[in-house]
């Protein structure tokens, strides 16, 4: 099988989808003659031209407000939002609008809409360039939220989230585009919104990540089985809706859990992650439920020796799971 | 290039086109309307519905775009004002007060959403929120699909001009105008935005002296006038139609009651205020032009009249007597 | 004592507080001649005139914009805004800027800003009038979020809301305004920002909550009583940052909690409150950390069924506690 | 009313005015503010510093403005291309380059925020975030809290074209127009937005021609003039200055780099457009009319080189030697 990087997956992925269906539309700032300021949508200028692959005025808001009237005049736009910290201007269109139009005409309109956008630190992006943005996002029942880890899961996410009828928010780790590489199967497949994968076995303790964080869990997984711990570790892939069998399963089986997350602690989404498996599996628990995650301060800082201290990484995950399973 | 009065920009006289039925119909509709909306006040009142916000007074400029648009092929991006809009459009009295009782079969929302929160895909009349001005982008994204799908779609979008204030007002304009979009922002301007008048929302006289930053006409009229509205809706139409790009609209119009049921709006303005503009009701004004014409005689303004009095009856009771949504329904729906 | 009620407490003390301090400013939509749609700020208008009571445009992006900029200006604004559920369109000023002003600068700046707004549901607001939006905020470090329950907190936390050097996000319930009366000293008193309050004691088992559904938890607590079961309530009063002292020392005692909000159960605050417990007092818990919420759909319907069977209330929190008592 | 010509606007030649140590220092922090945008370019394609983005281009509508203003009085509200701006008002090259470095001295966030994210207190230089515009009603509130508290200052915030598309720069003008507040909105037109070209950024022309809709004038003028662009601010601030109300300038200018570091202009713009604005570059303008003037030879221009250069190097050379933040220095300040 071929082996790419996550924003290979993505930029063929986003070429096959709209070669595919007409009615996809890509925009954003940014995204058209200079495709993308990631070069997640290079190449699709050149083959899809300007009335497919439009650059947007610098305005968020109405990147996506535009988008829902798309959406509900028979396109399937997909929004570019340059980076997440810029998703703020359009919290209105997206949290009292896109998440809220099936339900307030009853389905009689719907909008079936992908916004895309590069998340998370250890860039030195600082406070702009480098937030997590799933909490306040997975908090809007209406909007599913999808943040795939690994190529494999970003081409069969993002053809899911392409199919799906209701606005999908598409999280892509910036730092884990050129990074992280895995096969990609040529043929087509989905992984469907909503399912969970255990990316890694264990029995001793389960680690639940996503994006980043992820990849960083896999690292502290090898490193413990080193000490002899058994690590599960859970890669959620969809933060909303929660795929709750499989994060109590995994819990059921081992007994003690570590949630971690680079988003800031308090009111993460690992505290409902966390809140998930005290209400469902409390008497299989074997210990404290262990959240990891980055400080409550604003945002994550752009000097080195700060960015690396705001950081969780594989390291702090092995210090904090020794602990657990010592527990 | 500041904002165009209606002669300016009409140049011709397109209702004089009408025949006499549809001029007939304007008037019914405008009176439909009222006698519906007075009744949600009453009902109201009388502490049968929890809320109710009005269009009465602004029916002229709501009902003249609405006889000029393409019923189910043109779009409307509505607010909450626009009661006569929607009735002119194809939504029935029973739709309206189904959606003021709350009632399971409301069309609007099943019951979801409080009055005046219209949506109707038949009239192709888009669901409506309460966060000012979002639509206008929405219906910017409306007219340009329909651009990109090379269909022959005119969208309409109305606001309040207190809510040309938002950043969504200016962003939508600035990418109609970026792409010459098939769209028509209409913004009636009653002059207050609840208590605040005009003069503390913008530091311009007029909301169509804003076209221009937007590379459109800004066109202002008199909304209590019918025909006006009439001829610069169509003039307007036409020309969107025929791909020359978007345009602003400004219907001055004033609204006679208080902002809503929650309202009083004695605090912020004078009696005397209020009296003036009641002598310039568009529907008054609409029924003279009429009797003048000689379309219209005592005779035929009762059955008129009784007509529209016997279906806010109908709509009153049924939707009265109609079931409420089961509470599970709550729960749904989510996603599709 | 006088009894007041919530929104009188409210209304003389932001005008005692003005009259202290010139620096403070009302602004807002409607806040001056019509004195607020809900009549917080009557009067103040009158007093106070038109440089320091603003009617603003329509527009909250810039009412707290413009607040940020007064703040940084030596003033202390108070931007209304006139219902929570219109405030996402200023959510960047309030994410990006207001709560991150002092972290970026390293303190050389700051904003001294209050935002009042009325919350939540059950009074036939349909989807945009009836919104709880605590969570999403008290996400944002850098800001804090105030939600008292009665007249004395509502006194004893706006005046400290006004002596805060950052943001504070001060939240009203809207259907409290009225129907809650209570005891309001006369004399000066501050209720700290960060302290949560037992408004009844109990042994069986903790009911955690805040804004209305505090006085449902008290209504339930009476009726659990006359069923034998003695029911804690802890009024958190602070959202954040949440005293975490507090919910542990009560769990502690009780053993079992029952965490109560109208939000939406999938990332609402009660899931950081249950996730704090899970880690904090694992070994003390006899029962499944509990919650009562709204449930996950957009948002609140309009009509009277729909939203009852929305709304948690005393009924529904005396079902789960009975058994959640009997665990 | 169109858009202004700066000799619509301006009416007499302010610069004249000027004594000639000021002539030869505003073209002294001209030159000081390329050699140290020159060396943050080199600095990182050495790989020693993460992110440039840079302000070559624009110096002389930022000098020119700083010029006019009254330093530790008048605010500035900036953006990331301000590097000139922030040093002709008091900034040292030293404190620029500890930001970039990310060093825990850096005046501006103690290495927290990202380079050309700037704060100076002493220079009512007002903390920048990366969010485009939404400093404009930051600093509407800035110049309406002076007007209420009767202070004498004038507010100055500047953006790019591109960013005018966001709300927050149509609110923020909406009230400054509204409450005439002391504000000058200086747009650096440089004709991108990255790689977006004006034309699909906007609808009109300038972005001046959108004063108007503000009740204010707007006025366009050559931003790679550095006489004319202080001009143009001489008169704007004094405007102001008397309670004349908001004005919105527009810069005409260009950036001859990339976006920033991260940035391949190649794909979106020819190479003869960017030679053709190298020769519109505004130090070598300016350092021709010195000449002709006969304020500027040949030594005292290697002198002021050398003094630019010493200060790079020495800035260079501080900033790389200061200590990093302590780690732990993450987690504050939150709160006060
Ligand atoms: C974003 C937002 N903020 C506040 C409100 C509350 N509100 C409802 S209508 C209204 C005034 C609207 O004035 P205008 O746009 O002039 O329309 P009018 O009601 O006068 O027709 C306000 C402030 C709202 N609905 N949405
Ligand atoms: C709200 C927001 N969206 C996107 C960005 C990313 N971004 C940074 S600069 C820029 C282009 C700015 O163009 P312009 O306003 O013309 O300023 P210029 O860089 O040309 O000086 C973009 C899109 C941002 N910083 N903020
Ligand atoms: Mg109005
Ligand atoms: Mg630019």
């Amino acid at each position: 099988m071929p082996i790419k990087t996550n924003i290979e997956a993505l930029n063929e992925t986003l070429a096959a989808e709209m070669r595919r269906d007409a009615r996809i539309i890509m925009m954003g700032e940014d995204v058209g003659q200079r495709g993308g300021v990631f070069r997640a949508t290079k190449g699709l200028f050149e083959e899809f031209g300007p009335g497919r692959v439009i650059d947007s005025p610098l305005a968020e808001l109405s990147i996506i407000g535009v988008g829902i009237g798309m959406a509900l005049n028979g396109l399937r736009p997909i929004c570019e939002i340059q980076f997440a910290d810029f998703i703020h201007p359009a919290f209105n269109q997206i949290v009292n609008e896109a998440a809220k139009i099936r339900y307030r005409s009853n389905s009689a309109y719907h909008v079936p809409l992908v916004i895309r956008t590069p998340y998370g630190g250890g860039i030195s992006g600082g406070l702009y360039h480098s937030q997590s943005i799933e909490a306040i996002f997975a908090h809007t029942p209406g909007l599913y939220v999808v943040a795939p880890s690994t190529p494999h899961d970003t081409k069969g996410l993002l053809r899911a989230a392409l199919r799906a009828e209701d606005p999908v928010l598409f999280l892509e780790h910036k730092k884990c585009y050129r990074l992280i590489k895995g096969e990609v199967p040529a043929e087509d497949y989905d992984v469907p919104i909503g399912v969970a994968e255990v990316k890694r076995a264990g029995g001793d303790l389960t680690i639940i990540a996503w994006g980043l964080m992820l990849h960083e869990s896999l690292r502290a997984a090898e490193a413990l089985a080193r000490d002899g711990i058994s690590a599960e570790v859970l890669d959620l892939r969809t933060l909303a809706p929660l795929d709750r069998e499989a994060i109590l399963a995994s819990v059921k089986k081992t007994g003690k859990v570590l949630i971690v997350h680079e988003d800031t602690l308090t009111g993460g989404l690992g505290a409902e992650v966390a809140a998930i498996i005290a209400q469902g599996a409390f008497e299989y628990l074997d210990g404290p439920i262990t959240r990891l995650a980055g400080p409550d301060v604003p945002a994550v800082p752009f000097s080195h020796p700060l960015e690396d201290f705001f950081m969780p990484n594989a390291a702090k995950i092995v210090a904090a799971a020794r602990k657990l399973a010592a527990y | 290039m500041p904002a165009l009065t209606a002669s300016q920009f009409v140049g011709k006289d397109h209702s004089a086109a009408l025949d006499d039925d549809r001029v007939l119909a304007m008037y019914e509709v405008m009176l439909l309307a009222r006698k519906l909306d007075e009744r949600m006040w009453v009902l109201n009142r009388q502490g049968k519905v929890a809320f109710h916000i009005s269009g009465l007074g602004q029916e002229a400029c709501q009902v003249g775009m609405a006889f000029a648009m393409a019923r189910g092929v043109d779009w409307l991006h509505p607010y909450y004002r626009d009661l006569s809009f929607v009735l002119a459009l194809g939504m029935t009295p029973r739709h309206l007060m189904l959606q003021v009782f709350g009632k399971a079969e409301d069309p609007s929302s099943g019951g979801r959403q409080m009055p005046s929160h219209w949506s109707y895909p038949p009239s192709r009349i888009v669901t409506s929120s309460s966060p000012v001005a979002t639509q206008v982008p929405q219906a910017a994204g409306i007219a340009f699909a329909a651009k990109l799908r090379g269909l022959d779609e005119v969208v309409v979008a109305t606001l309040g001009e207190g809510s040309t204030a938002q950043g969504d007002f200016h962003e939508g304009l600035n990418w109609a105008g970026i792409h010459k979009l098939p769209l028509i922002v209409l913004v009636q301007n009653n002059q207050y935005a609840i208590s605040v008048p005009v003069e503390k929302q913008m530091p311009v006289a007029n909301v169509a002296d804003r076209g221009e930053a937007y590379g459109m006409p800004g066109v202002m009229y008199d909304g209590n006038e019918i025909m006006e509205s009439y001829n610069v809706a169509q003039e307007a139409i036409s020309r969107v139609r025929r791909g020359e790009g978007p345009i602003l609209l400004e219907a001055k119009t004033y609204r006679p009651t208080p902002h809503s049921s929650d309202d009083d709006d004695r605090s912020y303005r004078s009696r005397e205020e209020v009296e003036l503009w009641k002598k310039r009701d568009p529907i008054m004004r609409s029924e003279q032009t009429l009797r003048e014409r000689g379309l219209l005689d005592d005779a035929l303004a009762e059955r008129i009249l009784a007509r529209c009095v016997n279906q806010v009856d109908d709509a009153t009771e049924y939707a009265q007597r109609a079931p409420y949504p089961r509470p599970e329904e709550a729960l749904q729906p989510v996603f599709g």
